[in-house]
């Protein structure tokens, strides 16, 4: 902590000309975001292939994947993947997404690019720990990514890491030796890197605020990467234990998830006493915050975009919609058990999660009506942003619909674990934070990388990408209707043999989406470098990232005091040159 | 946070940018806030393992209390004293700072005096720090004497998992303050802030072990 | 634009919600007790949810098409925020309300409602990747488990001891769960390694079964025939392949089947 | 210049011979036969139930039954691995590979003898996916999947050691890898009756090995070409 202190002298006159400095240890807010930005891109990318490998396995059993067996020789041998490999696949899958890409990209991301700059401040609160905060979790992902080339492959008790599968060691199974103690061990430095970053958040949005930017007048982004960092710093610090726990019992043959008289392929286990439901609380303590860490940021870049290319502000200015992210978040606390509720956990206290979780569904109904209310009226320009803007709002409907289901316990005891639970968290948590990082990026880059995106690939990527998610995760509703059980690596059983069709479609539909993602990753990558200039506020926006230079300079503001002077979202305005007010009038941005 | 009593650093020190902090911190002290942040993390997560501590206990019929070793409380008394000898050495790093800005000619040289009176107390306050440590060390080796071992049963897993994150968290709390003493012998800007906000944190700490002395009480 | 994102919507929303009023994926018909009142619960949800999920993509698709581009004077909701607000506070709230009292009758009738006194006792024995049941045979005592004598090699998935435990000699032990037709069921649900799961979708229910824990676990099926009982907790590589058959016989069958398996 | 080539030549080839008759092992005509019978009641063999798994049920008329105590008539036991444990005068290098078959979900052979580093070929005939999971304690454990048309697992075990076979998908599948430093070694056939060959002349110890009921021994002198008898009886019980 003391270090904190000597942050307002660290901050360095002028950018730091060694590359290490600049670009590598950087402790500059922009480059660091860049830095998550890009590991969440890369981390996005494997994830996706696994998915494929897993999708193909789904459809298609015994084919052989050329070249597979290369890869993971005991995982496919002779390219054809077999059940632990699938379920390697599937936990690496849920792992990187979740830790890697939901968290990393809307909130570290975009987070410690644009809060500094939309609040005035010239960069992070500690940056030191900014810089740390990114490395750790690097190396928390040079860590999992181990996984894939250790003795006997990555785990297989899922991204949940279920006890006691997780905590028994090799007899559970291949990819629980060695796999399983990295995955632990990436998880924790995740959680360390994270309870720096949300630190970094909090102090910052409280005492870096420049003249003027009171709270009320924050952009909706910066209060929900905000409320984010609240919420993280407490999901977070739970798991974090929860971790040392489950690898103490792995290594140090401690019994704290591990009951008696357990015998696992033949061997009785030395433990006693220990359970395995402890370790089902701890992780959904955490986990279930951590879907609105996946997705409350995404929500605040939507809320955030949509205004300035409906040319109106929100409806019922930015309480509203700053009250419902607040609510989800303290709601998230009380939740946790709607995911344990067959788990053997007293079925009276079902009831009493049951209730909260519906009752959470209230603010998001609301967030969603004041979207629809504030479309009413506006000027509509429609470019990528925009587009994944609406897309977004459809999605988040389609996902958070199928949480009343899952809400109640009596629908649960059919819907629990069937492809029904995955389509709902693959829409409401991985598809709408995704639209809402899409929607982000072709918003922001010009800002971050100082040049246009090429709208025309951007428009095609949205509807390829649109219409490629409703293919993929609306037939898993009606999979899990019919009591399609998730995470079987083949289906053998006479009731969903007839299924076996609609799992091919999905897997054809969960090909094509992803190649129309390369559309956007050559748009990402031919704007770098080629792309036109962008000017200073190329949509006509308000807050205060809009008003410096693309890309800001090192300092943000090049020096400027900002005063900001009006609300963030002052569109519409009549009587002016303009139909927009910015956000502070404090000397026009230099221009190139 | 104490935002109050907080001065916006003027832009005398040549190495700021011109105005910036004044800007950025009219607000309140990153740190301060920071300390106070980094402080709920920490508290939650001690919460969880309580709570685990607690699921635990109930989960098995294996739960055996066993006798803590006495040197424990002595550790706690350490570890109070050293709370006040922190303060003490604020107190007097205070003093220092209002008497130098007093006009009386001596006043550099009594300043000198009390700085120095204060780097020693900090100085006792990192002493008794690392005594603690020491302290739970030897704690340790008295447990491992009577064959309790961090695997024997689930209490002393506990016990071992507590003692050694909290230990973890006071040996952080230790480097603070010796960057925090580094700053205050270079008299740096705003050294005093420092001070205050690893005083925060040595305090937490302290209670925290007050906390885990409790629970470990009443539990093991 | 504006038009094209509203007509795909439309598509989008349409096509979507066909197969559901179609049934063309759907539960398999119900063969317990308690299961009707689930599929009550399930058309309701499907119902209220179905309104709200066609009624918000229809207005955002009308929306999107007809606040589009021009460059138009903007208008604001009529009303401002509060009444939506309000609104969207109480249709959720009357859906949360409904659901919860009738769902929480389901689920009580199913899982806190104790198990009938005469109820048929089996125990189920969990394992990597089967499961096996367990009957008391003619002595109806059940042998004690002893973890130390589970081997999967001689079969002994239970760890019986008959060598010293007289009530295990004569326990049943099969791959396969046979109860008779209208009859309580009350299954004690053990694991010997991983948290699996007995999931029936025809009962409509599951329960997790979790190593060190026994959970009692009851239901009564209403149709004779032939269930797949599944696995729905990842319990390791051969997860998918971890089932075994619910077969709900006549009394009279049951009877027989019963007395030929204590034959041998 | 070409005789020195020559001499050098014929020397190396004397030399290699003779190393050769030396290295080898004198080939033995002698050999060891016998029954393997029991005494007392032997546990009830359990039927399998593989109704999980229809591709394999359906390849079985009646119903397979365990096979750790397989008796058969007059009170013959089966599966029993009878071996020269001490006296060998050194196996032939281990030549062809040993196969061990998954098929209607059963390993075949129940028991498989094989020499120390010699190859054995693992093969999956079925049209589900198998799991090996050998329970190594001496020799380095590995637990593999073997989906339907993936190659056979080939792989060998450097230390001797009995070696407990388990498929971690269908529970009831159970077998035993005997790792053995000798070549000379049989395995009991239903009628209970094995016989080792090739033996030279000799003193040797005969070890039987059932894998419930653990080993014996007995000690069998050889001369010249005839078959010794050497009968070992198991105790076994009812549970």
């Amino acid at each position: 902590m003391s270090d904190a202190s000597a942050q307002p002298q660290v901050h360095h006159l002028s950018p730091p000309t060694g590359f290490i400095r600049k670009h590598v240890f950087s402790l500059d807010h922009k480059v660091i975001g860049l830095q998550y930005y890009g590991l969440a891109l890369a981390a996005v990318f494997i994830g996706m292939v696994l998915s494929w490998l897993f999708r193909i396995h789904l459809g298609w059993a015994t084919a052989a994947i050329p070249g597979l067996q290369f890869f993971s020789p005991n995982g496919a041998p002779g390219g054809v993947i077999t059940p632990e490999y699938y379920l390697s696949l599937l936990t690496m899958h849920g792992t990187i997404m979740v830790f890697f890409v939901l968290t990393n990209a809307p909130f570290a991301g975009f987070g410690n690019y644009f809060l500094p700059i939309q609040i005035g401040a010239e960069d992070m609160a500690f940056p030191r720990f900014n810089m740390m905060s990114f490395w750790t979790t690097f190396a928390a992902f040079l860590v999992m990514m181990a996984a894939f080339f250790v003795h006997d492959g990555p785990p297989i008790s899922g991204w949940t890491a279920y006890a006691t599968l997780s905590s028994v060691g090799r007899d559970a199974g291949p990819g629980q030796a060695m796999g399983q103690n990295l995955w632990a061990v990436s998880i924790a430095l995740f959680c360390i890197g994270q309870l720096l970053g949300s630190l970094n958040f909090i102090a910052t949005t409280l005492d870096l605020r420049t003249k003027g930017m009171s709270l009320s007048r924050m952009p909706l982004a910066t209060w929900a990467w905000f409320i984010t960092a609240c919420i993280g710093l407490l999901a977070f610090a739970d798991l974090l234990p929860a971790c040392i726990l489950l690898i103490l019992d792995r290594t140090a043959g401690t019994s704290f998830f591990n009951p008696s008289g357990m015998v696992v392929s033949d061997n009785l286990q030395p433990h006693s006493g220990g359970s395995p439901l402890l370790w089902q609380h701890l992780f959904w303590f955490f986990g279930h915050p951590e879907v609105y860490i996946a997705i409350i940021p995404a929500f605040g870049i939507v809320a955030h975009i949509l205004p300035t290319f409906m040319r109106k502000p929100l409806l019922g200015g930015v309480r509203v919609l700053i009250g419902c992210m607040v609510a989800a978040g303290f709601l998230s606390y009380m939740v946790w058990g709607h995911h344990m509720f067959v788990s053997g956990m007293n079925p009276y206290s079902a009831i009493l999660f049951s209730v909260p979780t519906l009752i959470i569904t209230i603010p998001f109904t609301v967030a969603t009506l004041i979207f629809l209310g504030s479309i009413y009226g506006a000027n509509l320009r429609f470019n990528s942003a925009s587009l994944f803007c609406l897309g977004f709002i459809s999605v988040f409907i389609s996902g958070g619909i199928s949480g009343f289901f899952l809400a109640q316990p009596s629908l649960d005891t059919y819907l629990h674990a069937t492809y029904f639970v995955v389509a709902h968290f693959h829409f409401v948590m991985a598809v709408a934070a995704i639209f809402g990082i899409f929607a982000g990026t072709y918003f922001w880059m010009p800002k971050m990388i100082g040049r246009m995106m090429n709208e025309t690939l951007g428009k095609l990527h949205f509807w390829l990408t649109f219409i490629g998610v409703y293919c993929i995760f609306m037939p898993m509703h009606y999979l899990g209707l019919a009591g399609n059980v998730r995470r079987y690596s083949a289906f053998t059983d006479n009731y969903l043999i007839p299924l076996i069709p609609v799992h091919k479609f999905i897997t054809v539909a969960a090909l094509l989406t992803g190649a129309a993602q390369f559309i956007f990753f050559y748009n990402l990558i031919h704007t770098r470098w080629w792309g036109p200039q962008a000017p200073d506020n190329p949509w006509e926006a308000t807050t205060l990232e809009w008003s410096t230079t693309s890309p800001p300079p090192f300092d943000n503001f090049g020096g400027r005091h900002i005063v900001v002077t009006a609300d963030p979202y002052e569109y519409g305005v009549e009587g002016g040159a303009t139909d927009y007010v910015m956000q502070t009038t404090t000397g026009a941005a230099t221009k190139h | 946070m104490s935002t109050a009593t907080y001065t916006p650093p003027q832009t005398t020190a040549p190495r700021t940018r011109v105005a910036v902090p004044v800007v950025t911190a009219t607000k309140g002290i990153p740190s301060q806030t920071g300390v106070w942040v980094a402080v709920s993390a920490i508290a939650m997560s001690f919460a969880a393992l309580t709570s685990a501590l607690i699921v635990r206990e109930g989960s098995g019929t294996d739960w055996h209390r066993f006798v803590l070793p006495r040197i424990l409380y002595l550790d706690t008394i350490i570890l109070i004293a050293s709370s006040f000898t922190l303060e003490v050495s604020r107190k007097r790093f205070a003093a220092a700072v209002s008497s130098s800005v007093a006009p009386s000619g001596s006043s550099a040289s009594i300043a000198a005096a009390q700085r120095s009176d204060g780097l020693y107390w900090l100085n006792m306050t990192l002493t008794l720090g690392l005594l603690f440590v020491v302290g739970q060390v030897l704690a340790w080796r008295s447990l491992v004497f009577q064959g309790l071992l961090l695997a024997t049963g689930p209490s002393t897993s506990f016990f071992y998992v507590l003692t050694a994150m909290h230990g973890l968290h006071l040996l952080g709390g230790v480097l603070g303050l010796i960057y925090v003493g580094y700053r205050l012998r270079r008299n740096a800007r705003n050294a005093q802030t420092s001070l205050g906000t690893a005083a925060v944190y040595w305090h937490f700490v302290d209670l925290l072990w007050f906390y885990l002395l409790m629970v470990i009480v009443i539990r093991m | 634009m504006g038009k094209v994102f509203c007509v795909a919507l439309v598509i989008i929303t349409l096509v979507s919600v066909y197969p559901i009023f179609a049934h063309t994926w759907w539960p398999p018909p119900t063969i317990s007790k308690t299961g009707p009142s689930v599929d009550h619960q399930l058309d309701e949800t499907l119902i209220g949810t179905g309104v709200l999920f066609i009624s918000s993509q229809l207005i955002l698709a009308g929306f999107v098409w007809a606040f589009s581009g021009a460059k138009k004077k903007i208008k604001s909701w009529p009303g401002g925020a509060t009444p939506v607000v309000a609104f969207g506070i109480i249709i959720v709230g009357l859906e949360i309300l409904s659901l919860t009292f009738v769902g929480s009758k389901a689920w009580a009738a199913m899982y806190m409602a104790p198990a009938d006194e005469h109820a048929l006792h089996v125990d189920v024995q969990a394992e990597q990747f089967a499961f096996f049941f367990r009957y008391p045979g003619p002595d109806g005592v059940f042998g004690s488990i002893h973890p130390d004598k589970i081997s999967d090699a001689n079969g002994n998935y239970f760890g019986l001891d008959p060598e010293h435990d007289v009530a295990a000699r004569d326990d049943i032990v099969v791959g396969s769960l046979a109860i008779p037709v209208n009859t309580p069921i009350l299954l004690t649900l053990h694991s010997k390694d991983m948290i699996h799961n007995f999931y029936v979708p025809e009962l409509r229910l599951q329960q997790d079964m979790v190593p060190g824990i026994d959970i009692p676990f009851h239901f009564t099926a209403t149709t004779i025939g032939k269930y797949e009982i599944v696995c729905t907790q990842l319990c390791g590589l051969g997860h998918y392949s971890m089932r075994a058959f619910l077969e709900v016989m006549s009394q009279s069958d049951y009877d027989s089947w019963l007395k030929q398996q204590s034959g041998d | 210049m070409r005789t020195k080539y020559f001499l050098a030549l014929t020397i190396a080839v004397l030399l290699g011979s003779g190393m050769l008759v030396f290295a080898n092992p004198p080939a033995g005509s002698g050999s060891i036969s016998g029954k393997i019978t029991y005494t007392g009641t032997p546990p009830k063999m359990k039927p399998i139930d593989m109704s999980k798994e229809p591709s394999c049920a359906k390849q079985h008329a009646t119903p397979v039954m365990t096979e750790n105590v397989d008796t058969g008539p007059g009170n013959s036991l089966a599966w029993v691995v009878v071996y020269i444990s001490a006296g060998d005068q050194g196996s032939s290098a281990p030549s062809q590979a040993v196969r061990y078959d998954q098929k209607g979900c059963q390993y075949i052979p129940h028991v498989l003898p094989m020499e120390v580093s010699q190859q054995l070929q693992i093969y999956n005939d079925d049209q589900t996916s198998h799991n090996i999971h050998p329970l190594a304690k001496v020799n380095s454990e590995w637990n593999k999947s073997q989906p339907p048309g993936s190659p056979p697992i080939d792989t060998k075990y450097e230390k001797p050691e009995f070696i407990p076979v388990k498929c971690n998908i269908h529970p009831w599948m159970h077998g035993y890898f005997v790792v053995l430093n000798t070549s000379h070694y049989a395995v009991s056939g239903p009628d209970g009756s094995f016989t080792i060959k090739g033996l030279p002349a000799g003193k040797y110890t005969v070890t039987a090995w059932q894998e419930q009921y653990g080993q014996q021994t007995q000690d069998v002198t050889i001369s010249g070409s005839e078959t010794k008898t050497a009968n070992f009886t198991f105790k076994v019980l009812p549970y």
